[in-house]
């Protein structure tokens, strides 16, 4: 059964929460480039749950799209979906994270964090001269990105035995709760050289405790994502690091791809990474958002 | 009375009126509305919330409400899956278990009944209101399924699994399948069994239900395990269908759940209320939420249509109550 | 008082109608009140009153015809607007907010404030202990009202309307939960207002009451006018018969029946305070009971009569020691459920709160004891169902236009005979009812008393509690007095009489 | 009576042992516990669900419920910093009008005023259940900070605005500052002013209330737009402590905030409770929180914990209410 008729030049984006302004940007990006290539474009927002992103996919099998640009919200979980799409005809595009399968998808555009944070990682330890206490503020539980930042950083970080995880919390990847929980922590934890936290929004929270007690200069912060108001830390000397990634790239060149597979392209990459870079003081200029 | 019957058949008509009107509206908006597969598409989507939604109004018609069957759902796929894929092992008697499907199965629906009879048991014997003890498992079902998965989802569960949330049977999706039975039972139950009458007497009123003889702590007990298992096989449907369980499945579906019971007609205060109106209720938010999709409506607006969408609904079935 | 402003009505309904979604609860109702005057309304259950007197204190606001007051037509868009015109009603429901003390209830939506426009509890309080005292009811005014009786509550609500400056006072069965020893108080507050010049409007299914305080009369018969005028040369009988419509005179009388063996035995029965161990609300009472013979249960309020009722139905078994013996059998009430099975029912003493499902229809609150009776498996027939609902509103002439009608819609005499026909359902060997016909019209009260001695001679036990002494006198075989929780009378029919029972009734209280 | 009255006290006292009990162990098991410096942390870090929950006693003592709060507050916010950061513009009048910081807290505070007005209007007006119509309002709040964020943080907004959320005066943190004279001024308005008995009769017996002549409806609008409105003034705050408007801040809220008020001894069927058992059940939650991290139990860990000691909270609540 094959809805592939060629009238129809509506592209899906599919992305896994809108919760998020990084995902804003992606799932924008990304529409907004399909419809540059004279595309009808539409957003699904599955709010963090594989079971509406199976709905959706339902949904674009049924009304009969002709791709799907992807950002899944698991890597196992969002298989399926995607096989299902393939059967139905309908190419998938997956932008910024993975699925757990070479063929199902018709290329995966990632920025690897597991990569970034082993950078991250390698940056950090240098900037602790290989020894201190820090504190890890990691991210929704149950999200892989969680883990995958996590891990990277920890696989680098490990090797160091004098340097001393002091806490390690959950912040669900929200600055409120990330201020909240560096603020407990500090009490508990007088001597803190650093804090790694698992995405932007709570480094700037972690950083706003860090500030109010008094220890902006003591205390290192690290991020990941490259949001504006992170990177315009970083310029100010409020944050220590975080891992650009690349979301306006990587939607806009989803979308070119999947524009060449309608035209009739067929041999795609499995992979194609798109590259993330660990920004510090020394680049920050390169990427401060432009006003 | 004949005329009272009359007005009777003409809300419930009214009621599914609306359900018409809505569909004939999207399918002039939208081609695609109309097509088979967005039908099967629809019920397939709204299959485990309606399955939810029958364990939920069970316990409203007794007067009280489940926040935990999304955090329920999510330990007993994780438990489902767990089984399937590691088996138990008994570490210290030496012995491994490999489940098969059928006893994963099982086990989860055993898991999310557990947890069922454990709020009933907060409720009824320690007299915590429904509201707080379903709010505490909430909490604690989410960090049981997060220990037991240690925060990842667990994958690869095969094609057998798969069947339950993906196959169809005689032409018609499973999931429905299952929905559809569960449904046709709990409507038997509730109109034609001494549980079903028990359950509304109690709700109605629990004092006068009490001194009549019903054995309240039973029944409720009852009817919060029985909501339990039936997250439970929500559970066992939604990791079917991802082949996977994902330890944050189930997020916010009370809610969900409990909007469809409401926009049923089913009173929150308790004894007053059907299935089929909640099965009503839970195809209003379904078709809301495809038709919505349908028409690329962006998903910020999606919220506010769907917020106003659900006051209407009340608002309409309130008005037409109060013509009974 | 005032003979002049006694022939000029203060109030005047003019061909009131009102109709509840097409039934009509009143057809053009004509009635008069008259300052300084006691103004009797009688009628049956749902004959109207009620909702009459809804209409003219606000309640209701939607309505054909005038409510004219001093002349004029008035028309209210609530009930403070009456009350500040001076119509002042006291509910036949209880409206009373639990979780607040007795002064916020008296004084709930005309609270005094200070020049802070804080709440002056001092005055409040004060003013509220010299009501209650006036009502002899001496208890702190702060104490919640959860923690009173209904009897106390009553009072209370009584207390609340007398607080407000009345020009109309209407007292919607004002005694149905309270004794003989609070209605005399009653009755001189009464006067005491009508000494004023108040209009008073006092509806009560009790006739000796009627004639004991009551100026005029007007009677509603299936919301119409069924007669008025000045009640001095009217006759018990020709009110009745204005009721009813016909004449009820002879319907009931006592049957001598053949008493069996012995069914019920009670012994040493006591029931602590819940929440004082030290206190009882039952002491140390004893009575047996044989088939076909009916026990009545008499004292004040709060001596204890409910709580023998609930400690023999196995409602709190954690409170209540001594021994039951049921047909010969001792047995071990743990709960209602080994009371029902052990052939006890109870029909309770607040039918809407104890008693029925509202939202249920009739047939579903009959069979709700007997569920097992009607199903196989669990599995409810609906055939039988209504057959044995429609056994019992037949048998016991319930006034439904369908067994589907919610009971929430019924007037409260036939709620009652639904609740009665739930246990009669049951078969039991044992009946207790708790004021079985409070708030209950003369025809349904005969009607119920029949089915008691109907009952009684079928062989069932039967434990009556009551307020009203003529009703304990008239149906029981044999009668026991309760005092603060104790027994301190038990009387033959041939011995008992309105003034041995109240020497019974009032020992240790002074 | 003065028996009674004794026993009261020991049972308002015994819940402040459980507090002064939680607090001793917890300074045992940490040192950092006892500083005074974690005592003010614990007062900021509870002061916006102390807001919250104040507002939301208020409408559970009327017999209703909010499940809104988290939405309005997200949408104060984003109000507040929009009308700070970008002035508000009348395109058609040509107009542009610089708001103040004093303009932008006015105009978050009405915000969250209209909003939770609108709720009592559908509430009273429409009947529609609390429970519904603060869902549907969940849902609706939500979708419009979207709309007007764009799904995107709001930032740079300011010292004076921080001060509100970061500052000290007199040696005490602004948000406990807030908190404390909105405490003070409902526990005023519930002990001692009409309107206060009047929210207890309403939740105690509406039929009865609107007997005696209360103006249901009035008082209910009332307690819902001051709801709101607190909810505004928590979104102020939380705004102000992140120098960010998060579109997505305060999700979940209200189940925090219910669960204090519950836990504090407020009786989700209305007409029972106390401004000052919720400030407690705040507590005993900050606390909670403040203790498990510090401890540095693991996440997954922190909330069945939680989920439990909810559930013996209420218990022992339970527990003494019926000695009362
Ligand atoms: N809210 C209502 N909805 C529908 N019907 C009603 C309502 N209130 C009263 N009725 C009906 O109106 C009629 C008159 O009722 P009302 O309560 O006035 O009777 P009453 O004379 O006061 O009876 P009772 O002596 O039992 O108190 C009854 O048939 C009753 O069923
Ligand atoms: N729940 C309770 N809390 C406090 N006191 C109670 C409670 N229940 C009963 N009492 C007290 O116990 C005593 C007996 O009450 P009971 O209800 O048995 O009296 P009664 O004779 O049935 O009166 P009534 O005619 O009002 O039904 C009274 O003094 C009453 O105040
Ligand atoms: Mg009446
Ligand atoms: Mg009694």
């Amino acid at each position: 059964r094959k809805h592939n008729n060629p009238s129809s030049n509506k592209i899906a984006v599919v992305i896994s929460t809108l919760n998020n302004p990084w995902f804003v940007v992606l799932a924008e990006s990304a529409a907004q480039k399909a419809k540059d290539l004279g595309y009808e474009a539409q957003i699904f927002d599955s709010q963090n749950d594989p079971a509406k992103e199976a709905e959706h996919f339902d949904n674009i099998v049924a009304m009969g799209y002709s791709a799907i640009l992807f950002n899944p919200t698991d890597a196992d979980g969002s298989v399926l979906n995607v096989k299902r799409a393939k059967t139905a005809g309908i190419p998938t595009f997956c932008m910024d994270r993975e699925i757990n399968s070479q063929d199902a998808a018709t290329t995966q555009l990632l920025s690897d964090n597991f990569t970034g944070c082993v950078k991250l990682g390698q940056y950090f330890v240098k900037q602790m001269n290989k020894k201190g206490n820090y504190v890890e503020i990691f991210g929704l539980v149950g999200d892989n990105n969680t883990w995958n930042r996590s891990g990277g950083f920890h696989s680098v970080v490990d090797e160091f035995p004098e340097l001393k995880m002091v806490a390690r919390q959950s912040a669900d990847f929200d600055r409120n709760k990330a201020m909240d929980v560096m603020e407990t922590i500090m009490q508990a934890q007088p001597e803190i050289d650093a804090v790694f936290c698992g995405n932007d929004a709570m480094a700037m929270g972690a950083y706003q405790a860090v500030l109010a007690a008094g220890k902006a200069d003591k205390i290192k912060v690290f991020g990941f994502d490259g949001a504006d108001d992170a990177i315009q830390g970083i310029a100010d000397g409020k944050i220590a690091a975080t891992v650009m990634q690349f979301p306006v790239l990587m939607a806009q060149t989803s979308a070119v791809l999947a524009d060449e597979y309608i035209k009739g392209k067929r041999d795609f990459d499995t992979k194609t990474p798109v590259e993330v870079i660990l920004v510090t003081p020394e680049n920050v200029n390169k990427y401060l958002p432009k006003k | 009375m004949n005329t009272q019957q009359l007005k009777q058949y003409i809300i419930k008509f009214q009621s599914i009126i609306a359900l018409l009107l809505m569909c004939i509206v999207l399918s002039f908006l939208s081609d695609s509305f109309l097509s088979g597969e967005n039908a099967w598409n629809v019920m397939r989507q709204i299959s485990v919330n309606v399955i939810i939604s029958v364990g939920m109004t069970l316990i409203i018609l007794t007067g009280g409400i489940d926040l935990s069957v999304g955090s329920i759902l999510a330990l007993s796929g994780a438990v489902t899956a767990t089984l399937l894929k590691f088996g138990a092992e008994f570490i210290d008697m030496n012995l491994y278990i490999g489940f098969t499907l059928m006893g994963a199965l099982v086990g989860g629906t055993l898991a999310g009944t557990v947890l069922g009879w454990f709020n009933g048991l907060t409720i009824t014997r320690f007299k915590v209101p429904p509201f707080v003890a379903t709010l505490a498992m909430l909490t604690i079902a989410r960090g049981l399924t997060m220990l037991l998965t240690g925060g990842f989802p667990i994958t690869g569960l095969g094609n057998n699994m798969a069947f339950i949330g993906t196959g169809w049977f005689l032409g018609i999706p499973m999931p429905v399948w299952i929905s559809a039975l569960i449904v046709l039972a709990a409507a038997v139950v509730t109109k034609k069994t001494t549980l079903g009458r028990h359950i509304y007497a109690i709700g109605g009123n629990e004092t006068a239900a009490a001194l009549s003889g019903l054995k309240i702590k039973k029944v409720k007990m009852m009817v919060y395990a029985i909501a339990g298992a039936l997250a439970g096989i929500g559970g066992i449907i939604v990791t079917s269908r991802l082949d996977s369980a994902q330890p944050n499945a189930g997020f916010g579906f009370e809610l969900d759940s409990i909007a469809a019971v409401v926009i049923g007609g089913t009173s929150l205060s308790g004894g007053k209320g059907t299935i089929m109106g909640t099965v009503q209720g839970a195809l209003i938010i379904g078709i809301l939420n495809n038709g919505l999709v349908l028409l690329n409506v962006s998903p910020f607006w999606q919220q506010v249509i769907k917020g106003f969408v659900i006051l209407l609904a009340v608002v309409i079935e309130k008005f037409n109550s109060k013509e009974e | 008082m005032n003979k002049q402003k006694q022939s000029q009505p203060i109030l005047e309904v003019k061909n009131v109608s009102k109709d509840f979604s097409g039934v009509y609860a009143l057809k053009n109702v004509n009635m008069e009140i008259f300052p300084g005057q006691v103004t009797a309304i009688i009628g049956e259950n749902g004959a109207g009153k009620s909702t009459l007197m809804k209409i003219v204190s606000g309640v209701y606001t939607d309505y054909d015809g005038k409510v004219e007051l001093n002349g004029e037509e008035i028309t209210f868009k609530n009930p403070k607007e009456a009350a500040e015109k001076g119509i002042v009603i006291i509910h036949q429901e209880l409206n009373l907010i639990p979780h607040l003390t007795i002064t916020e209830n008296l004084f709930l939506g005309q609270e005094i404030t200070n020049k802070f426009g804080l709440l002056d509890y001092s005055t409040m309080n004060k003013k509220a202990k010299e009501l209650l005292h006036r009502l002899q009811l001496d208890i702190n005014p702060a104490t919640p009202l959860n923690q009173l009786r209904v009897g106390q509550q009553q009072l209370v609500e009584i207390a609340k309307a007398l607080l407000l400056e009345s020009k109309v006072l209407i007292m919607d069965e004002p005694t149905s939960a309270i004794s003989d020893h609070e209605v005399e108080l009653l009755f001189s507050i009464i006067n005491d207002l009508r000494a004023k010049g108040v209009a008073i409007v006092y509806i009560s299914h009790k006739l000796k009451e009627l004639f004991e305080i009551a100026d005029r009369y007007a009677v509603l018969r299936d919301g119409e006018n069924a007669g008025a005028g000045m009640l001095k040369g009217t006759s018990r009988d020709e009110l009745i018969q204005m009721m009813v419509g016909r004449d009820l005179r002879n319907s009931f009388s006592k049957q001598e029946i053949k008493h069996g063996d012995e069914i019920l035995r009670v012994e040493n029965l006591s029931f602590q305070n819940p929440e004082n161990k030290k206190d009882y609300l039952v002491h140390d009472v004893s009575f047996s009971l044989k088939k076909g013979e009916i026990l009545g249960i008499a004292g004040l309020m709060g001596a204890g009569r409910t709580e023998v009722l609930e400690a023999i139905f196995g409602m709190y078994p954690k409170y209540v020691t001594g021994k039951i013996t049921v047909d010969g059998r001792e047995m071990q009430i743990r709960s209602v459920n080994d009371a029902i099975s052990a052939g006890i029912g109870l029909v309770p003493e607040d039918r809407k709160l104890q008693g029925l499902i509202l939202n249920m229809d009739v047939e579903k609150n009959n069979t709700l004891a007997s569920l097992d009776q009607v199903s196989k498996f669990g599995f409810i027939s609906k055939i039988k169902e209504e057959k044995l609902s429609k056994h019992y509103v037949d048998k016991m002439n319930t006034k439904v236009s369908s067994s589907k009608m919610s009971v929430q819609k019924l007037s409260g005499g036939n709620q009652q005979k639904v609740v009665i026909a739930k246990w009669l359902a049951t078969h039991p060997k044992i009946l207790l009812l708790d004021e079985p016909t409070r708030g209950i019209d003369v025809g349904a009260k005969s009607e119920i008393y029949k089915l008691i001695n109907e009952l009684a001679a079928q062989g069932m036990g039967i434990i009556v509690v009551s307020s009203e002494l003529p009703e304990i006198l008239a149906i029981s075989d044999i009668i026991i007095v309760l005092s603060e929780s104790k027994l301190t009378a038990k009387l033959n029919r041939n011995e008992a009489s309105e003034e041995v029972i109240m020497q019974a009734a009032l020992v240790e209280k002074e």
